[in-house]
């Protein structure tokens, strides 16, 4: 169950089944909030050709199941989807997909919200922009 | 015994591998095993100085006092940026 | 352009779709958040069959219009979709679709909200639900 | 002059129409055009009291003093339900 819901992939996914797949685990979701993050074409000004994500395996999956189980316990939700992509990203690409459906709207709202930053906070992923004056490892600040 | 030692994104070439393994005596500390990647490592030892490095054991995080068993994964983990391009 | 972005139909949408095209009109898009409001199986307590809903042509639009401008003036966001489907919705399927991006996903998050609450309050909507013991037209509070 | 009534949701079924066309004086107010509506659907005039029917002349609401003019098209609108099951 959890497997489903919780992916690192290379691979693009597809935010219609993604979607779907969640919606119908249960007939009384009716709000599904959606965080969808894409590669920027410039960061602190600068311009970016592309990313590279790198991740641990195994213990940044193990995150996201923590978070996903987190979120399930803290907040008035039915179900969590976490998937990360990593490695070569073109600008304008999907890298990552959280998607919380749930009775009520605020909720999913709030989870969903919450979901991702604690995925920058404690997940062992990082990020390599390749920009016209090099390569650069990126440190973020949620 | 052997441990796993492991370096990620740009601590992997400041410190020019991506792995390592270690032989070590029985009974060495997590403590003990940091002091000694730092002498092996400067450039470890300096950016560890500038206290944003995370280093886990087998995947969690342990106190210095740790005891390392045959086959403990230590990794060396950098600031995270996962998450999109977004902050 | 506006009427691209805000919709009202009888035919389902497709998030994938209807993302990817809020996506592709900007670069600099970081992050979108998505508001899908989908048909659940039972409302106050009371099972339902199917959904119909009804709008006031013209205005219904126009209000779906304003909120998008408004939202683009009060938020840090650089697109917004808004689609509501009309006429008869099974149980489980899709009934409204918010989509927002912007280069900062708070904003994004804020916007969304905002816009599904907004629609909510000013558009000349109504939802006619069938059960087992009849038809009633719902009063809903946001 | 002629105006244009429309009549939505649960509306339909309380009236017992949709929409209907009114023949009515030039000059006349939304006011008075409403007071006669009511006198002509006891229904409206029950539900109105309630006080959650909003009207609109043209998609816009108006004040009791608007002039109507031929081919203005006034609703009654209950309240709202858009925006899927949840609240």
């Amino acid at each position: 169950m959890t497997q489903e819901f919780i992916r690192i992939q290379t691979d693009d996914f597809s935010v219609e089944n993604e979607t779907i797949k969640l919606r119908d685990t249960s007939k009384r979701i009716g709000g599904i909030v959606t965080f969808l993050g894409t590669a920027r074409d410039f960061s602190k000004g600068q311009e970016i050709n592309k990313m590279d994500f790198e991740h641990y395996p195994g213990m940044a999956e193990k995150r996201l199941g923590e978070i996903r189980d987190q979120a399930l316990k803290d907040y008035d939700i039915i179900e969590v989807t976490i998937i990360h992509r990593v490695g070569e990203i073109a600008v304008g690409e999907n890298i990552v997909l959280i998607i919380v459906g749930a009775e009520h709207r605020q909720d999913a709202f709030r989870a969903c919200s919450w979901c991702i930053d604690e995925l920058k906070r404690i997940t062992p992923i990082w990020k390599k922009e390749t920009t016209p004056k090099g390569v650069v490892w990126v440190e973020e600040h949620p | 015994m052997t441990v796993k030692v492991r370096f990620f994104a740009v601590l992997k070439s400041l410190v020019g591998k991506s792995e390592l393994s270690l032989d070590v005596e029985k009974g060495i500390s997590f403590g003990q095993i940091l002091g000694k990647l730092k002498v092996d490592f400067p450039a470890l030892d300096k950016i560890m100085k500038e206290g944003k490095i995370l280093v886990s054991v087998n995947q969690d995080v342990v106190g210095a006092d740790y005891l390392l068993k045959d086959g403990d994964e230590i990794a060396f983990l950098p600031p995270f940026a996962g998450g999109s391009a977004t902050h």
